[in-house]
């Protein structure tokens, strides 16, 4: 039981990590610029595609650096050339233009990369057992996703109490009208900030590309996770997204490895429902199959009894 | 006139944080009678209109609108007691017509609710009370502009006649001629005037020629608290009130 | 509307414009080929999977027509794109029927196989003078030959029932073998294989003991590490597992990562990018069980059929010939038109029903109570020093065994509506 | 989207027969398109696809409740619909195992019946709140069916979904829903009756609150109406539409799974009613008729169709916010204000300038799938009536310079023109 617990825990943590590389940058542009990316995922899956693409010529360690530099200044383009063109119709349609772009970014990913997983893997230096807990071995690389993580929140966290670039974000994420106020060129600063988001979500990308798939569905299949991590957290709050992050990491992988239903919790008050009732299904679903619902659970719960999430300062 | 009260504030008090906006507000106000509260800026006055209103929920205290109690309740179920406010800034359906905008005021005082079974423009009681607020407000010409191309003073109109249009008992207006010319101004007075001959009126004004023109009791708000209520004479003739604020605003 | 008479006039013009279009696009015409349409996701998340089978069967196609076609007329494959929807689907298979095609093929998804039986049915009956037969090349519910069985309906592929009835015939006689976990997808395939599986277990292998099974959502799970250390705890020296795709890759990934050391019995470790996602992890680990491997011709020395594979390869350098069933599939098409004399469909499928063909890896039969292949299968595990290699992974599979005809079949409960 | 919010306003005043007259023809001619498409359109798979046109039409309508006068941006619409397919499809496989007696032609009511259950549970919880809210919660609710659509496989009947048989039950009229014509005319039935309750609901007071509630639901709130009350009514009506379009979706297909409650579909009909124009009536039938007919007829024309189908999003959001049906309503406008008369020369040379960028960059598409898709790139390559090697350099030179001469002339030449001569006509 100890063995499950230490696992699901430290397994649930770097699922949340990786979480939060992604929502860290969707809820830096939500907060400062009101538009919730649906393409966030796609930068995601391009900083992997990049990572990828460029480690067969450099390696890894530069391209860890350089597949979000590029994946960035994609993300400016996107918005010097696409979103600052929807902005003025509203966030309805800024919100759409992400959607399309969703779209758009998986055909040409399947267009230049093919349908096939590429065959990303961790890089040598890193390719070994750290240590052995209970019998099984944990990678090295899981720790060095974890060690990239963190750095990424301390680093921007510094980056955002301690420097004047950082002070500008951080009024602008709770009071966007500031900006202007303030005097900032405020396409230049959503230009920017946009940039940075993307980068952010790629350099996730670039370390969870390796620890998962490298494939053109990845997008799609983390993009509402992100949602619900970003919701949760409450929209804006990098604190708010790391939390919500692990938790829904730790959250999903207990789920997954406990096998639990509610028929245990009957049993401690000694009821049971009959097997044939129509509740028996939900009674007898086993924790690991409701695993998968949880996250979205707990973003309708959420959203219905706390709209501005953990740590959300504003609803929307 | 009717001595019943008609809108009663007892001990309200509305903090934002730390900081106390309205400190403990008593005030009772007749039916029919026209009350204009007065004050310098940042005195409280619309935050205790956001508060009667529903628009805002009260610290402590109670609000009670011809004895029932209204504090704690959302705007429309206010409104629908009989209660109804404009807005200092003009806040309108502004993509609707003067004539939209006045039937969206009367689909529920006319009993339609949510209706989805009949036609709005079938509804003759409405179309007729709407053409006749029209008139009244000068709008009948402009019925088809949307509300957003109207001039500001005819913006303004459309906002009384939204706001009358529910023959609420009781009008909580802001600022009504804000902004507006001396001629406008007296105009929409003259306005006020006659569609306020049966029904409360309340009022929060700058103007004092308006103020004393128009009232029936005046309230002093400063600082979050009414420092007097009674007839004009009599406020003008208060020392309190000249001290805080006729004292240092008016020559 | 304010302006009723612009606006309905434009959705007038529209509609009439593309019911134009509409009807330009849709006409019958029989001409020379014999086409098969080929359904399957060709975009979308499962888009890899269609797209290798469709080139396996171009590259058949073109094969047949080198040879001189089908009584002297060529083949051509119609790339009909699913999305893996089986409405889609539905729709297609009208589409084709429309077309005056005669023949559909089809693998991925038995839901999709499940809508296409019963699309064909009901234009079989519906438009008797223009039916279709519906040949499955890699859709395993046992269901499609059993309850839902149809005469237009011919599987090629080896159902769930009988590659485990191989695999259970194989581990019989492993006593290596003792513990056996399963894990499987969620939906009804992981379902089959875990019902199917203990009831063999239960049946023939004393020396088998199911230690743990467990259902995991399907394509949802990121990180199998709870999976595994379940796994561990079990004590299971073996894993069987009908997973495919992602689900498999990240599990037999992880369990590498893990150091666990037990042996994991697949349905789909050869192909669709999932020897390039496990690679090394896999060697003399993962193993699965097929109709047939590229190995195989080098063991049993099937040079003529080297040949075909290495020019597939050279064709498409990315992925390697894997489906050997449709080798099996165009061949037995081709004897069967050959001998109905046409493409009439009812002639066609009455020469598929119980045909005996001679194929690389020997007799193989249609059975013509369920129209279900029977065939020989092997079970292969990874190997990195194999001559062939699967998708350019470095690791290909080599033979642990080979399984006869009469310990890979089964018995069917089939009572099919003959015309 | 704010050009015609109440467009029932003008005609405010009396009602007279003319008025009606003038009202119902638009509607007469919808019939007469209807009653004839089947003689152009006669291939079964032709018949589904209008059948399915027609489904589309109600469900994007039922969208448009919500997001077009409502404001509320959803993203698991197709759980009612969905939901409500199913519902149906449990009764019409009831009648198979029984012979019930309910006629197929109220099938969908029962679908419609299942989209107000489920919009009456779901909506109570997610209309409190409009904008971001609303849509997150619609979009978890969108994935909580999902996926316990697997978990619940009595009543999804798993990823192979349900079969039912269209012939089973009996007919109001005696009809033989065999034939895929006649399917089709039951559901241009429906899809007329629908549009027309759901025309005419945009003119009730609750429709005209929608609207209100969308542009200024505090000044809602101070003419007494709560507009999470409103949002609720009207998310629950267009649930029941949209349950009443999966009723009817499941007799043209006989077949439901999971997906019809998915993210796919729900992001479809949001497309759907976008492309065509969330601020007109029309707008999301016209996105409905070629959102059915591209992912149709498109995906068997070219491997490129997904990419087409995003990028004409994209377009539409960014040059063309008030969707397809709106600028040729505003071409119609500009017409009949005369502006065509002055401008039509240089309106033809923008459209044309901008029409060979769209054709070269459709080169450019079709090329790079053809060079990076295809087994064997130089195979040559058929693309607008030529055949060209796609891995030669000069095809890629030609597309390029068109592309880049194109914009060249649209933003250098065409498009001051245009505005040139537009502005002299205001002048004038």
């Amino acid at each position: 039981m100890l063995e499950t617990i230490t696992f699901s825990l430290l397994n649930g943590l770097l699922y949340g990590m990786l979480l939060f590389m992604l929502s860290s940058g969707l809820t830096l542009i939500f907060g400062m610029m009101g538009v919730l990316n649906f393409a966030h995922a796609s930068f995601y899956m391009l900083g992997a595609y990049f990572a990828y693409t460029m480690g067969l010529y450099t390696g890894f360690w530069v391209a860890l650096f350089l597949a979000p530099i590029a994946v960035g200044l994609i993300g400016a383009a996107v918005e010097r050339f696409g979103l600052r063109q929807v902005h003025q119709y509203g966030h309805v349609p800024e919100l759409l233009f992400t959607f399309g772009l969703a779209y758009v970014v998986e055909e040409l990913v399947r267009l230049f990369w093919g349908n096939t997983p590429m065959n990303y893997r961790v890089p040598e230096a890193l390719d070994f057992p750290l240590f052995s807990l209970f019998g099984t071995n944990y990678p090295a690389f899981r720790v060095f996703v974890l060690v990239v993580a963190v750095s990424m929140f301390v680093g921007l966290y510094l980056l955002l109490k301690r420097t004047r670039a950082g002070l500008i974000i951080q009024a602008s994420l709770s009071r966007p009208d500031m900006v202007s106020a303030l005097g900032h060129n405020v396409p230049q600063v959503f230009m920017w900030v946009f940039a940075f988001g993307t980068g952010l979500a790629a350099l996730g990308g670039v370390v969870g590309g390796i620890q998962l798939v490298t494939e053109p569905g990845m997008a799609f299949m983390m993009g509402p996770i992100v949602f619900v991590v970003v919701v949760v957290g409450g929209l804006g709050s990098i604190q708010g997204a790391l939390i919500a992050s692990i938790l829904i990491g730790v959250l999903q992988t207990f789920a997954l490895s406990v096998d639990w239903s509610l028929a245990n919790l009957g049993m401690v008050f000694g009821y049971a429902v009959p097997p044939e009732s129509f509740f028996a299904t939900i009674w007898y679903m086993d924790s690991t199959r409701i695993a998968p619902m949880l996250p979205y659970l707990l973003l309708v719960l959420m959203l219905i009894f706390r709209p501005r999430g953990l740590m959300g300062k504003r609803e929307s | 006139m009717s001595q019943e009260t008609a809108l009663a504030l007892k001990g309200l008090t509305k903090n934002f944080g730390r900081a106390e906006i309205i400190r403990g507000v008593d005030l009772d106000i007749k039916a029919n009678e026209r009350h204009v509260i007065i004050g310098p800026n940042g005195a409280g006055k619309s935050t205790l209109f956001n508060l009667i209103s529903g628009r805002l929920e009260a610290t402590s205290g109670t609000i009670q609108l011809f004895g029932r109690e209204i504090d704690g309740l959302p705007p429309h179920r206010v409104n629908r007691m009989g209660l109804s406010r404009s807005f200092q800034v003009t806040n309108l359906f502004q993509n609707m017509t003067v004539m939209q905008n006045l039937r969206c005021a009367l689909l529920w005082s006319k009993g339609h609710k949510y209706a989805f079974w009949k036609l709005v423009n079938s509804q003759q009681e409405v179309t007729e009370r709407a053409e006749e607020l029209m008139e009244r407000l000068n709008l009948t010409a402009k019925q088809h502009v949307p509300a957003s191309l109207l001039t500001y003073a005819e913006q303004r109109a459309l906002e009384i006649g939204a706001t009358i249009a529910s023959g609420a008992k009781v009008l909580l207006l802001d600022e009504p001629t804000a902004g507006m010319s001396r001629t406008e101004a007296d105009d929409m007075v003259e306005l006020i005037r006659e569609i306020t001959t049966d029904c409360t009126l309340v009022m929060v004004e700058h103007d004092l020629g308006v103020v004393f023109n128009l009232a029936d009791r005046i309230s002093v708000l400063v600082y979050g608290e009414v420092i007097a209520s009674d007839t004009p004479e009599a406020v003008r003739a208060n020392a309190a009130v000249q001290e805080a604020y006729l004292g240092t605003e008016v020559h | 509307m304010t302006k009723p008479r612009r606006t309905a006039g434009l959705f007038a013009g529209l509609a009439t414009a593309s019911a134009i279009a509409l009807a330009s696009l849709s006409t019958a015409q029989a001409d020379d080929p014999i086409r098969i349409g080929f359904i399957d996701p060709l975009s979308g998340p499962f888009a890899n999977v269609g797209d290798a089978g469709l080139k396996h069967f171009r590259f058949a196609a073109d094969r047949i027509n080198e040879e001189g076609g089908i009584n002297g007329r060529q083949v051509e494959i119609v790339p009909m794109d699913n999305n893996q929807s089986a409405s889609e689907s539905a729709q297609l298979v009208q589409r084709a029927a429309d077309r005056g095609i005669d023949f559909v093929a089809q693998g991925n998804g038995s839901d999709v196989a499940g809508a296409i039986i019963e699309t064909v049915n009901r234009n079989n009956r519906r438009n008797p003078d223009n039916k279709l037969l519906y040949l499955n090349y890699a859709a395993v519910d046992p269901s499609l030959t059993n309850e839902r069985c149809s005469y237009w309906h011919f599987r090629f592929d080896a159902d769930t029932t009988i590659k485990l009835e191989a695999l259970s015939n194989y581990m019989m006689e492993r006593d290596d073998i003792e513990k056996v976990y399963l894990i499987n997808q969620d939906y009804s395939h992981g379902h089959e294989i875990e019902r199917r599986f203990q009831d063999l277990a239960a049946e023939k292998m004393p020396n088998v003991e199911i230690v743990g099974t467990q259902l995991h959502p399907i394509g949802q799970v990121r990180d199998f590490s709870p999976y595994v250390s379940r796994i561990r705890q079990s004590g299971a020296d073996s894993v069987v597992t009908g997973n495919w795709g992602n689900d498999l890759s990240l599990l037999a990934r992880e369990a590498e990562d893990a150091g666990l050391d037990v042996n994991f019995y697949t349905y789909y470790a050869g192909g669709l990018g999932v020897p390039a996602a496990i690679g090394r992890a896999g060697v003399d680990r993962v193993a699965q069980i097929t109709e047939w491997h590229a190995n195989v011709n080098v063991d049993e020395g099937h040079d003529e059929y080297r040949e075909w594979v290495d020019a597939f390869k050279e064709r498409y350098p990315d992925i390697d010939w894997y489906f050997h069933r449709v080798y099996n599939l165009m061949y037995m098409l081709k004897a069967a038109v050959e001998e109905a004399g046409s493409t009439d469909a009812e002639g066609v499928a009455a020469a598929l029903s119980g045909m005996e063909f001679e194929s690389h890896t020997g007799t193989i039969t249609m059975r013509a109570d369920d129209h279900q292949m029977l065939q020989p299968m092997y079970i292969s595990i990874m190997d990195d020093e194999v001559e062939y290699d699967s998708e350019n992974s470095g690791v290909g599979f080599r033979t642990l065994s080979r399984i006869e005809v009469e310990d890979a079949t089964s018995a069917t409960t089939c009572e099919m509506d003959r015309p | 989207m704010n050009t015609t919010q109440v467009q029932t306003g003008a005609a405010a005043g009396g009602v007279g027969r003319s008025i009606w007259v003038r009202r119902l023809w638009p509607w007469l001619v919808a019939v007469v398109i209807a009653m004839l498409l089947p003689l152009l359109v006669t291939s079964n798979h032709g018949l589904t696809m209008i059948s399915h046109m027609g489904v589309m039409i109600i469900f994007a309508l039922s969208y448009n409740m919500l997001l077009g006068n409502t404001g509320l941006l959803s993203f698991g619409h197709a759980v009612y619909f969905g939901l409500g397919g199913y519902m149906a499809m449990h009764m019409l496989r009831y009648i198979e195992a029984t012979g019930f007696g309910m006629p197929l032609e109220l099938l969908p009511v029962v679908g419609a019946l299942g989209g107000l259950l489920f919009g009456l549970i779901f909506g109570a919880v997610s209309t409190r709140r409009a904008g971001v809210v609303f849509a997150m919660i619609s979009l978890g609710i969108g994935e909580m069916v999902t996926a316990s659509s697997l978990m619940f496989t009595g009543f999804f009947g798993g990823e192979a979904g349900l079969f039912g048989n269209r012939e089973a039950p009996v007919s109001l009229f005696g009809i033989d829903y065999g034939p895929g014509r006649n399917v089709y005319y039951l559901v241009a039935v429906w899809a007329l009756i629908a549009a027309v309750i759901m025309f005419l609901l945009r003119q009730t007071p609750l429709g005209w609150m929608a609207n209100a509630v969308r542009d200024n639901p505090e000044r809602a709130q101070f003419v007494g109406y709560s507009p999470q009350m409103v949002r609720f009514f009207q998310f629950v009506l267009a649930a029941t539409f949209a349950g009443l379009a999966g009723g009817l979706f499941i007799v043209v297909d006989e077949i439901i799974t999971d997906e019809t409650v998915g993210m796919i579909q729900s992001g479809l009909v949001l497309l759907s009613a976008y492309i065509g124009g969330i601020g007109f009536f029309l707008g999301p039938v016209v996105g409905a008729v070629l959102v059915v007919f591209l992912e149709s007829e498109l995906s068997s024309i070219t491997d490129a169709w997904l990419l087409y189908f995003g990028l004409l999003f994209v377009a539409v959001v960014m040059f063309a916010p008030q969707g397809l049906f709106g600028v040729a309503y505003q071409q119609v406008m500009s017409w009949r204000a005369g502006e065509w008369v002055r401008s039509f020369h240089a309106r033809l040379y923008a459209t044309s300038a901008m029409l060979v960028f769209v054709l070269a960059l459709i080169a450019v598409i079709e090329k790079a799938y053809h060079v990076l898709r295809h087994w064997n790139p130089q195979e040559p390559m058929p693309l607008f009536f030529v055949t060209i090697d796609a891995t030669s350099m000069v095809p890629w030179l030609v597309s390029f310079a068109v592309m880049a001469g194109a914009l060249a002339v649209f933003f250098l030449h065409a498009r001051p023109l245009l505005r040139r001569a537009l502005d002299s006509g205001e002048g004038a």
